[in-house]
């Protein structure tokens, strides 16, 4: 699918808690080759702290009705003026960017595992395979009960596991602390995004137990398409940019 | 019809709009969204002898109606882009310009050696502003001596346009661009982006790895229009200009204050189709006012 | 109870929050606003030993996150404020301090032997860096020896407190401040404004009746942060943040990059009860970081 | 009455025609302190290309409704902005500002001209006069017949004489070229406000006739309230801060 930049009209804006709310986007041309992974970069108007375009993951991606949806959590002032948009009003989007996660084979027993805004893509990665596995594991993390969002949506793609930090619901402490990783070495694929410590942790169980891990990043972005260079991250082989050579990048060629 | 040619030196560009570097990659990724053909040109990632890695990451923060970027020049060399990224773009029409840093005379030098035998490749820009690397860069465009130094090297060796593209953070402007001038310049372009910085006020740390950037986007226009004006009456090679030049009436004001093309930098970041845009507005506004030759507006400023 | 004292030379402030000269009038244009007396000090408009009319008008055009200025230091000279506003403002306890501009060495001088009779005054801020009169103002700022030259002159007759503002409009800015320094200055203040230029398209025209004037607001910040960090790491005076200080966030970012004190300028335009919210804010950072002496503000960037 | 900034929540906001909308502020302080040619200065929330305020002329104050209302007419991205503002949101404005008219005597004849957006100070200067005098004319001037707005309401409050440049409604031409000018000379006093090149030649025709006269002027402004010197006109005593000493200027002052 070309990239392109246009006003899109906004269908929906449901607030999922104090912090998020799914934005649904009207969009003529979008078609299966989205990826889980890829995002849409969102352009912010009329606000005097906003210049840059906010980049978020594609959360689902509705090919009949011409329409996707982003999950966006308020974290400034770019995020909370766009939580604000009403339906019928107009944002300009810049679709689809970056890479997405690889697809698992069948046969294949694969662990997603989000955490913060990192659930949106492992949504699209659930819903894109879910009809050919039923080995799909979706483990996410949040500090309490009340951070866990849309998690009726993710019971129907796979078999749902959770942690809080405070033990509100599903298993306390971290994702990494869930007992799903005594059984780790069973799992063929890992794909996560969420903060990067968090990432950085799982990263490294999968390469200790030698497990396929790609890991998706959020680092702050000029462009979102690859000409700025201001969103690299050290590889193996040099610098590269998350918004074009990511923002999935498989562990090993990452310096973790 | 109105007439949007404008001429840099030996080259005819068919409207003034062009591409700043470091902000518009290799044009290549801009396929998807406009045809490249539509431009005056476009000027290439700032490229040097050797490949580097540029600086660390975080290389970018956002300032008000504007960014800092410290992304120190990261490309594969000049080799690399003779040899994989230059017969790629031979195949627009348009004219490719690459922007050419070096750290010391010497390479500035060898590269232009090597670019002066590209047949698709009418002219270079010598950046001699780059802030964000430690050696060379800016050193060389802050001072007279250091300016002359480069270009007169550089003049030696590359026979077609030489474009110099000017530091903002001098004390006067002027100076440098007659010195550059004198030295062999066919044109200047300015401005380069203005040092700045930005602070994490609740983690106390630098946001650049680099702790300094530069500035660039619509919060430097009124600092680049007035040293564009000043260039205009102090030279008398063609000037470009930049900063922060985000729409079609942007780039007429900085025609008005002397500039016979303009480079869209940052602009491109928001609307990776805002240069076709901008050659439309252009070409708008000329209807609008009667002007049936664009280089009647060239600092056409009543003052 | 947190600490909000700081020490510019002998003055101490009660907090580090001044007014920018030129955007807080006489001060007590703001008395409907707020409380003189929450303010560390404030600085009042620039005076000249002669009175002057200043520029035509228009002196203003707004620009991407700012404003141009291009006043030109009206005022009605210095025996004017020493006999008909001076007597006024002893009223407030916090310190005024007034900001002083001129032609002439000789000009700076009178009228500072003259500032240096008035009790309630504990300082002066020289201004060497005004960009909107033809003579003076910023031509002594932009060089070593002129500033040099001003500021021991005045040095030998003015014996209180002697802040010198300096020029954003120069190469290198740690030059200026060190060759002030050794010439007697007991503190810097920085950025004055940059210099830029604003054209309507529609008209064709510049839109100051100057042409070019002064930028201040939030798009200069980012300049003016690397300045003060700059200076800062260059000299032993205490330094005096300034330029687009909007909120307590940006006066703690001027602070980590080496400020003892900020001042705030075009801010007062859009909110005239902002600076005691800068006031409130620090104190408020400070408590959610538990820091007890703004002090440890100064200078504590991690790098 | 002191001067303010607060944030005041918007009562109502009418559109007048294309162009114009009259806007209505709760303002729990007003009191009848306010004068004509007084104004107010607004802040424009979330515009990128608007970094001041703007300034308006009070339109009405109802001191017993605890309100005021401006007219605001769209010229660029500030007052379009402006005029987008819903019923319950907040603006915040600084108030009251500047110098007002000078009150005319119970029994002189009056003459209000107001061109353009300047019609806004023509009406709160005459309702405060209109129960005092039955001798108030009022000249309302505008291109056309679509551009002359809130007609019925300056009916109730003088006697209203109209001009348009084509000839739409009431007399053809400029204000200036008004029939009621062949009796000037019967008039003590002619306040107005319009675009600078009316007033001047109002302000001729005033001085011609000795007829005392005030004009009040729009320069561009900084701050609102006398502290950046930007809004200067020049007059017989030097620059004045249109903001402070004016924006009301009797015509002998200024350098017409
Ligand atoms: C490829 C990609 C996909 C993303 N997907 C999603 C998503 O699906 N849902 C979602 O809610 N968010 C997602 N994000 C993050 C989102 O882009 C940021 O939260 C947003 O840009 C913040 O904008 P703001 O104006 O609200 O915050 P700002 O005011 O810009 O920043 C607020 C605070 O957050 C920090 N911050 C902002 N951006 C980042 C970042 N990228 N990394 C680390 N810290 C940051 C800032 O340092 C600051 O402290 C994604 C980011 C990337 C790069
Ligand atoms: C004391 C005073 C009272 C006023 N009262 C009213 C009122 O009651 N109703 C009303 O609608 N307007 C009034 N105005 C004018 C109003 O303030 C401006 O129209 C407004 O500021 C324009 O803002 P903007 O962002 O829409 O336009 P901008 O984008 O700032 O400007 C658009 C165009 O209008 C021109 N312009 C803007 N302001 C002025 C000005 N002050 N003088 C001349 N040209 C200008 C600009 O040069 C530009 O060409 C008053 C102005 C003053 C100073
Ligand atoms: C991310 C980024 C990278 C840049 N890299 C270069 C470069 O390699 N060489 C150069 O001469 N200028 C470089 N610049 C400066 C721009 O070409 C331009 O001069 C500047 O950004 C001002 O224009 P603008 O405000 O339109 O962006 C870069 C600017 C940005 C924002
Ligand atoms: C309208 C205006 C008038 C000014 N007049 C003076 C002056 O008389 N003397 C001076 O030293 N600086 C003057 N300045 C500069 C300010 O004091 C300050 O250095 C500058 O505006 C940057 O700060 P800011 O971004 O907070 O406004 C003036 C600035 C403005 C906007
Ligand atoms: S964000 Fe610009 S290159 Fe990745
Ligand atoms: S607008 Fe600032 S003094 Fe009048």
């Amino acid at each position: 699918m070309k990239k392109s930049v246009k006003d899109l009209i906004i269908l929906e804006n449901e607030c999922l808690n104090d912090d998020s709310h799914k934005i649904v986007f009207q969009a003529p041309d979008v078609d299966s080759d989205i990826l889980p992974g890829q995002f849409a970069n969102v352009l912010v108007k009329d606000s005097q702290t906003t210049f840059l375009r906010r980049p978020f993951s594609f959360y689902d991606v509705d090919v009949d009705e011409k329409s996707f949806s982003l999950i966006i959590k308020k974290v400034g002032d770019g995020t909370r003026k766009l939580c604000s948009v009403r339906p019928g009003e107009e944002l300009s989007v810049i679709y689809p960017l970056g890479s997405g996660f690889t697809t698992p084979e069948k046969d294949e027993k694969v662990l997603l595992i989000g955490g913060g805004s990192g659930i949106a893509p492992m949504m699209l990665m659930a819903k894109k395979f879910a009809p050919q596995t039923s080995n799909i594991h979706i483990l996410l993390g949040a500090r309490s009960q009340k951070d866990h969002i849309v998690l009726d949506e993710f019971e129907k793609v796979g078999n749902l596991l959770l942690t809080t930090e405070d033990g509100s619901i599903g298993e306390k402490g971290y994702v990494t602390n869930h007992s799903i990783f005594k059984e780790i070495s069973s799992f063929d694929k890992i794909y996560t995004c969420g903060p990067n410590p968090m990432m950085e942790a799982i990263g490294k169980i999968a390469k200790d137990n030698n497990i396929f891990c790609e890991v998706s990043l959020e680092n702050t972005m000029g462009c979102g398409f690859g000409v700025c260079l201001c969103c690299v991250t050290p590889t193996q082989e040099g610098n590269k940019c998350v918004c074009t050579d990511g923002p999935v990048f498989n562990i090993n060629e990452l310096k973790w | 019809m109105v007439k949007l040619a404008v001429n840099i030196d030996k080259i005819q560009l068919k409207n003034p709009v062009l591409t700043a570097s470091g902000t518009f990659g290799y044009g290549k990724e801009f396929e998807d969204f406009i045809d490249l053909d539509r431009l005056g040109g476009y000027i290439v990632k700032g490229t040097t002898l050797h490949p580097r890695q540029g600086n660390d990451y975080p290389r970018m923060a956002e300032t008000p109606a504007g960014m800092l970027n410290a992304v120190g020049l990261q490309n594969k060399g000049v080799d690399y882009f003779i040899d994989s990224i230059y017969p790629e773009l031979t195949k627009y029409n348009s004219h490719m310009i690459v922007n050419l840093s070096g750290s010391t005379v010497e390479d500035y030098v060898i590269a232009a050696e090597k670019l002066n035998e590209l047949e698709h490749m009418p002219a270079i820009e010598l950046n001699i502003s780059c802030p964000n690397v430690k050696e060379g860069g800016m050193a060389f465009g802050v001072s007279c001596a250091g300016a002359e130094s480069v270009v007169k090297a550089v003049r030696e060796v590359y026979k077609k346009t030489l474009i110099v593209k000017l530091s903002p953070n001098v004390t006067d402007v002027t100076e440098i661009a007659r010195a550059v001038e004198a030295a062999g310049a066919d044109s200047v372009s300015l401005i380069n982006t203005l040092l700045g910085m930005a602070v994490d006020a609740e983690k106390r740390k630098p946001i650049l790895s680099t702790v300094t950037g530069g500035l660039s986007g619509p919060a430097v226009k009124p600092v680049a229009l007035r040293m564009v004006w000043q260039v205009f009456n102090a030279v008398k090679v063609p000037v470009i200009g930049i900063g922060g030049i985000m729409n079609a009436t942007d780039a007429i004001e900085f025609m008005l204050a002397g500039a016979t093309a303009v480079e869209l930098g940052t602009a491109n970041f928001i609307d990776p189709a805002v240069t076709v845009k901008v050659v439309e507005g252009i070409e708008d506004y000329m209807k609008r006012h009667s002007i049936d030759d664009v280089n009647d507006l060239i600092g056409a400023l009543e003052v």
